[in-house]
């Protein structure tokens, strides 16, 4: 067991509430465990192999963006916000520029708008491919991880040759874009989506229907519509609940009018059925469970490839520039605004108290993964130990975006 | 349904604990009594023409200017400020509270000020509102586990208040 | 350069069975080491069974009691299996009632 | 040989135990560098299969341009790794567990015949006591998962104990039937009753056959607690499960253990349900004649040829199971156990009363072409009957 | 193994390990070495059966006693220690009475094993060359003539030349169907009595029994 510094890793005060019974056993997953996806810890109450009580304990990976944003102004921010939800540093950037942009009441151009959702949504799918690969991992299947892992590769190179980067972009930033594409780029952004649509029907043999995936995502962790939008989930585990609610097609106007001439479904499960083209859903699965937390992540993928699509497509014809960036230390103007934005995760919420200087007073980042895993313990009461690893999956958690 | 309608049926349940806050700013606020929080929170949820299903985010700013040169012209008078952003799917309108606190509860340097939880009424805010306390310093009344989350548990001082002092060590870590 | 094997030394190796297993019975109060005793005694018991029966040690013998020693030797191995089940299962169930393994604590007679 | 040796080397009688033991000895290690090869080509083997089902390559530096050599990089980094015991373990215990669970597996190939003539010891049990000393792999386990003092070793013990225990009643009921088949324990029997083409390998004897090797198959994958069934180290459960605290030498044992019981139930079953040693096409026999050849050339190749057929069978097992590993997810344990009580004890147990009904029903099969050896049971049972009636 | 010398080096060290594992059930303060020995002790004991030409006793000892038998009581202290390593306890009165009693068992039964007069297995010297020949006319224990007697078909009760048969003995019929009732009597009372009671506040789950 790991010895943190100040804490004694047999005392918890929340379980020596409780009778502790001669059969139970305090585990302490994390924080190095394989499967809570960095240094989550989670402490685990059980009974054998029941787990009566999980306890998250998260800050492992603190770095106090928070306060760091109040040292700084915001296009220096811009690389932190890559360290939050690192898996999707476009979404994040973008959600940062936004709010910003919002502050400032500045619209960027057509191509920029266009090239934006083209970036944002791409990582859309690289996030989601690493979030099923490493739930395959979770449940003892390293196969599709690896197949994720080479399509993800594909979207870090056209990244890389966009930015530079393949993994903190600071690509999007408040006012446009850092640069434009490199030419010949579009091609293979178009070859690689031509490649990689029947990929998703390979992953969906590897895990969606496998009967074994299903077995055991199905029923497991069901999360009520109702216990959903109370912990204040979003994204795809407020959707796997049947919530129908995406903030590009629901969100502050500022953000939607991104996507205002984009046609797409939100991935959501109404009266038992999925966007096509998808598999049909299996008879086991009950809403809100791990298997359909898992599944509108796939088909959001579906849906970000034809994003993609169109963007290609609207980028090409439209005209005029990628827009200029705002300058290092512009002036803010003094007000508070808040934005949420649909990232991969969820919806990443960002918040600017400006008393009129170039560097904001105040800097709030409101996680999606910070609150979809404040609803582990729920989930996981009564369940195994093995379905642990299984719902901690299956809310796709990315601790840096949950410590900040 | 508009930010002056919601304030309504605030004013109409509640009187003086809401007050009207900055209606034309970006995001308009409505400001409410630190006592009345939680009831008008409750209230904001349950009435079925409002039904703020989800709390989003809480946020406290602390409004204190450390320099002492500035602090003569700052624009405000030192004290901490609650944010909570709602909103409701069902309705899909939005609403921002803020709750005015002092920076300590009766001007005792240590005292964290005092408001009701809200974790009652929304289960996120159980989190949202341990961060609160462990990052600014407010202290939820009726919250079931008021736990740092963030700091370590034996972490001293609330790193988002403006007068924060790093410790010089933390564990035979240097830390300054 | 050894000397043959006889039923004797089968029996010698059944003492040392018997008289450890004897001991264990007689010295732990643990209830899980009591039934690794009583396992040793009845192993003990197979040795001899085994050793009288045996068509390598008896190879002249007409006719051979050859199967009336193994068979039961595989009666008493069922029957000892049988048994560690059912005392397993008492001592789980001795164990949730008195949170100990120890035959002396728990020596109320209380349904 | 030992007779052999001790006249070369001219002992007298009251030193022939040493030439016995120098047999023993030299047989000992024969086994043990057979095995340990076996260890070395299913790692290489588990490497390369993954690669490839991965879309990637696999090792390719080590020894040329497959890695041939992979095997010993691995072990000599194994070798080198630091031998650590954590504080809260039992030392003792600790160290001995992975002798404890490699030892049986090591044991398992004194009873396999590789071909008919070339087994290291002929028992008249041998089906019986390779699924008897497969079993006690377990107990290593267990002692490794306790030993440790860690909490997530202790759970994958328990895991371990749980699910071996039970597979073990499947497997051995569906190893029952080619028993039953061929109206004895004896794998080379067993194996001798299943030459020619390749219908009459007991797979393919009859419906309840071909049902049973299928458990088998999934006992054996459970009962040596490789992916899918790996519950014991379920690496995003239980950190590594019983090996969470080993390192180094220690782990390598453990897994030798794991890859040797792979080869053995692959062997095992191979002699039991796929006609062990005899091709699909009864080449041998066209080439050697009748098994009975007094060329001790002719006799020797006819055995390596046996022996070949069997690696090849053997090796092809191994493949299965290690593309079983990379292609599924893993279920939940109670999963695993439902699936044991469940479907596999069941089914075997039908599959066991449906082939006696096969056998007694249809001694001459379904198109009366007959089975070898397949009545040899019925045939002991009419002697016995025989000779209790005739007084 | 073949030979006089073999079986007796391979006796003589198996015999060690049954006796070295019995010592260590004895002499060991932790459930767990105890529970090692005990299957080292087996494990002799098993060798044993096999080298004494009992194979199929042998096997069965592994598979049951040792892989068994043993494996379950290894649950059993999983389930019932509640750190790892408990250490046992036993006052030196135990000791005591144990060696008082000890002794003069050992004494008696020395003497018993010492006073046996093999009658015919010396004659097992005279094919110390041939290894162990099997007599004629009778046939080697295969699982086959066990099973037979089970069912009541005992080849003990003829002469291997056709001799007299004892008419009305029916073989091993009835104690196996004893053992049988006897079994099935086991398991339910075992399960019975290890059943457990869901935790409170626990919505019992599919196979929750079994996890145990």
């Amino acid at each position: 067991m790991n010895v943190i510094p100040g804490v004694d890793p047999e005392d918890f005060s929340v379980t020596s509430e409780t009778e502790v019974r001669t059969e139970e056993l305090l585990i302490n997953m994390g924080p190095q465990h394989p499967s809570t996806h960095g240094v989550l810890r989670v402490v685990l109450r059980t009974d054998g192999e029941l787990v009566l009580e999980a306890i998250p304990h998260i800050g492992y990976l603190h770095r106090c963006a928070e306060k760091i944003g109040e040292k700084v102004t915001p296009r220096q921010f811009i690389p932190y916000t890559d360290r939050m939800d690192y898996l999707a540093g476009m979404n994040m950037n973008l959600g940062w520029a936004l709010t910003v942009e919002k502050l400032l009441g500045l619209e960027v151009p057509e191509k920029a708008r266009h090239l934006r959702v083209l970036i944002v949504e791409l990582n859309r799918i690289a996030s989601h491919l690493v979030a099923a690969g490493t739930y395959g991992l979770d449940l003892g299947s390293f196969t599709p991880f690896v197949y994720c892992f080479r399509e993800r590769e594909k979207i870090l190179n056209l990244f890389e040759a966009v930015c530079g980067a393949r993994l903190t972009y600071s690509y999007i930033t408040v006012g446009g874009l850092m640069a434009d594409l490199p030419s010949g780029w579009l091609d293979q952004c178009e070859a690689f989506l031509d490649q990689f649509e029947p990929v998703i029907d390979d992953l969906h043999d590897l895990l969606s229907v496998n009967h074994i995936f299903v077995k055991r995502t199905a029923g497991v962790g069901v999360l009520s519509r109702e216990l959903a939008v109370d912990y204040g989930c979003t994204g795809p585990v407020l959707r796997g609940s049947g919530v129908d609610w995406d903030l590009r097609r629901d969100g502050d106007p500022f953000y939607t009018r991104m996507y205002r001439d984009y046609d797409f479904e939100v991935a959501v499960c109404r009266d038992g059925k999925y966007p096509q083209p998808s598999p049909p859903v299996p008879t086991e699965a009950v809403l809100g469970d791990c298997w359909h937390r898992f599944f509108v992540r796939m088909v959001e993928v579906v849906q970000s490839v034809r994003l993609v699509r169109q963007a290609i497509e609207k980028y090409r014809l439209a005209e005029g520039d990628i827009g200029q960036p705002i300058k290092l230390n512009q002036k803010l103007p003094p007000g508070e605004v808040y934005l949420e934005t649909e990232c991969p995760k969820g919806q990443m919420g960002f918040m600017i108290v400006s008393l009129g200087e170039a560097i904001p007073w105040r800097v709030r980042a409101r996680s999606s993964s910070f609150c979809n895993l404040s609803v582990l313990p729920e989930l996981c009461r009564g369940c195994l130990v093995a379905d642990v690893p299984a719902i901690v999956g299956s809310l796709d958690i990315v601790l840096g975006e949950v410590d900040r | 349904m508009s930010i002056e309608e919601i304030f309504q049926h605030l004013q109409e349940k509640f009187g003086e604990a809401v007050r009207p806050g900055d209606f034309t700013s970006i995001d308009p606020w409505i400001e409410v009594g630190p006592e009345a929080i939680a009831d008008v929170c409750r209230f904001l949820r349950d009435n079925p023409a409002l039904r703020f299903e989800m709390l989003h985010c809480i946020t406290a700013v602390d409004y204190l200017e450390v320099d002492e040169k500035k602090a003569a012209k700052a624009s405000f008078v030192p004290h901490l400020e609650l944010i909570y952003h709602l909103s409701s799917l069902t309705l899909r309108h939005r609403v921002t509270l803020k709750v005015m606190l002092p920076r300590w509860r009766d001007d005792h340097p240590g005292q964290l000020p005092r408001v009701p939880t809200v974790s009652n009424v929304w289960k996120t805010a159980l989190w949202h509102e341990r961060e609160v306390y462990d990052l600014s310093g407010v202290e939820f009344v009726g919250h079931p586990d008021l736990r740092r989350i963030l700091c370590p548990e034996d972490w001293v001082g609330h790193p988002l208040r403006k007068d924060y002092q790093m410790p010089i060590e933390y564990h035979g870590i240097r830390a300054r | 350069m050894f000397s043959p094997i006889t039923p004797a030394h089968y029996l010698f190796v059944g003492i040392v069975l018997f008289v450890t297993g004897m001991i264990c019975l007689l010295t732990k109060r643990n209830i899980i080491a009591i039934l690794i005793g009583v396992e040793l005694i009845l192993n003990a018991a197979n040795i001899n069974f085994i050793a009288f029966s045996s068509p390598v040690l008896f190879p002249k013998r007409v006719p051979p009691l050859v199967l009336d020693g193994q068979i039961f030797v595989l009666f008493v191995m069922i029957l000892a299996a049988a048994e560690a089940a059912v005392a397993l299962a008492i001592a789980l169930h001795f164990y949730s009632r008195f949170g100990t393994v120890d035959v002396d604590q728990g020596d109320e007679l209380k349904g | 040989m030992a007779q052999w040796l001790s006249d070369w080397l001219t002992l007298s009688p009251q030193w022939e135990w040493v030439a016995y033991l120098t047999v023993a000895l030299l047989q000992a290690v024969i086994l043990l560098a057979l095995v340990m090869t076996a260890v070395a080509l299913a790692t290489w083997a588990e490497r390369k299969v993954a690669g490839r089902i991965q879309d990637r390559l696999g090792p390719t530096r080590v020894g040329g341009r497959f890695g041939w050599l992979q095997p010993l990089a691995d072990g000599l980094k194994l070798f080198t790794k630091e031998d650590l015991i954590p504080a809260n373990a039992d030392a003792v215990l600790f160290r001995l567990a992975p002798y404890l669970s490699f030892a049986p597996v090591f044991g398992v190939f004194m009873a396999l015949p590789f071909s008919d003539g070339w087994v290291a010891h002929h028992f008249n049990t041998a089906a019986f006591f390779i699924l008897a000393v497969l079993g006690l792999e377990v107990f290593g386990i267990i002692l490794g998962g306790y030993a440790s003092g860690s909490k997530w070793s202790l759970l994958g013990g328990m895991r371990e104990a749980a699910q071996v225990v039970s597979y073990e009643v499947p497997l051995a009921f569906s190893a029952m039937l080619p028993i039953l088949l061929a109206g004895t324990m004896d794998l080379v029997a067993i194996g001798e009753a299943q030459r020619g083409w390749f219908w009459n390998w007991f797979v393919f004897h009859d419906p309840f056959t071909f049902v049973a090797f299928w458990i088998y198959v999934i006992c054996a994958v459970a009962g040596t607690n490789r992916a899918p069934f790996d519950l014991a180290e379920a690496e995003s459960e239980l950190v590594a499960g019983f090996h969470t605290e080993y390192s180094g030498f220690r782990w390598s044992v453990f897994y030798m253990g794991e890859y040797a019981a792979m080869a053995a139930v692959c062997g095992l079953g191979v002699v039991l349900f796929l006609g062990g040693w005899n091709g699909p096409i009864p080449v041998a026999e066209w080439l050697f004649g009748p098994a009975s050849s007094t060329s001790p050339i002719v006799n020797f190749l006819s055995q390596l040829l046996g022996a070949v057929n069997f690696i090849i069978k053997c090796i092809i097992g191994v493949v299965f199971m290690i593309s079983l590993r990379w292609t599924l997810p893993r279920p939940r344990i109670d999963q695993v156990m439902s699936m044991c009580w469940k479907y596999c004890f069941p089914l075997a147990a039908l599959a066991f009363l449906g082939a006696t009904l096969w056998v007694l029903m249809l001694p001459d099969g379904l198109l009366g072409q007959g089975h070898p050896k397949a009545s040899t049971c019925e045939q002991s049972v009419m002697v016995t009957v025989e000779r209790i009636e005739t007084p | 193994m073949t030979g006089p010398d073999g079986m007796a080096i391979l006796f003589w060290l198996f015999a060690i390990v049954t006796c070295g594992g019995a010592l260590v059930v004895v002499l060991s303060r932790h459930i767990v070495r105890a529970a090692v020995g005990l299957i080292l002790s087996l494990f002799g004991v098993a060798m044993l059966f096999l080298l004494a030409g009992a194979e199929f006793v042998g096997a069965m000892q592994l598979m049951i006693y040792v892989g068994g038998t043993v494996v379950l009581l290894a649950f059993g202290v999983m389930l019932t220690a509640r750190r790892p390593l408990l250490p046992l306890s036993t006052t030196r009165d135990q000791w005591l009475a144990a060696v008082l009693l000890a002794c003069p068992l050992t004494v008696i039964l020395v003497q018993a094993a010492l006073s046996y007069a093999p009658t015919d297995s010396v004659s097992a010297q005279v094919d110390a060359h041939s290894g162990v020949s099997t007599p004629v006319g009778m046939l080697p224990v295969t699982p086959a003539r066990l099973g037979m007697a089970l069912l009541g078909f005992s080849q003990d009760n003829h002469r291997p030349d056709g001799g007299e048969v004892s008419h009305g003995d029916s073989g091993y019929l009835l104690p196996f169907e004893l053992i049988s009732v006897h079994l099935l009597v086991v398991l339910i009372g075992a399960a019975y009595l290890a059943r457990r009671e869901v935790p409170s506040g626990m919505t019992p789950r599919d196979n929750q029994g079994q996890l145990q």
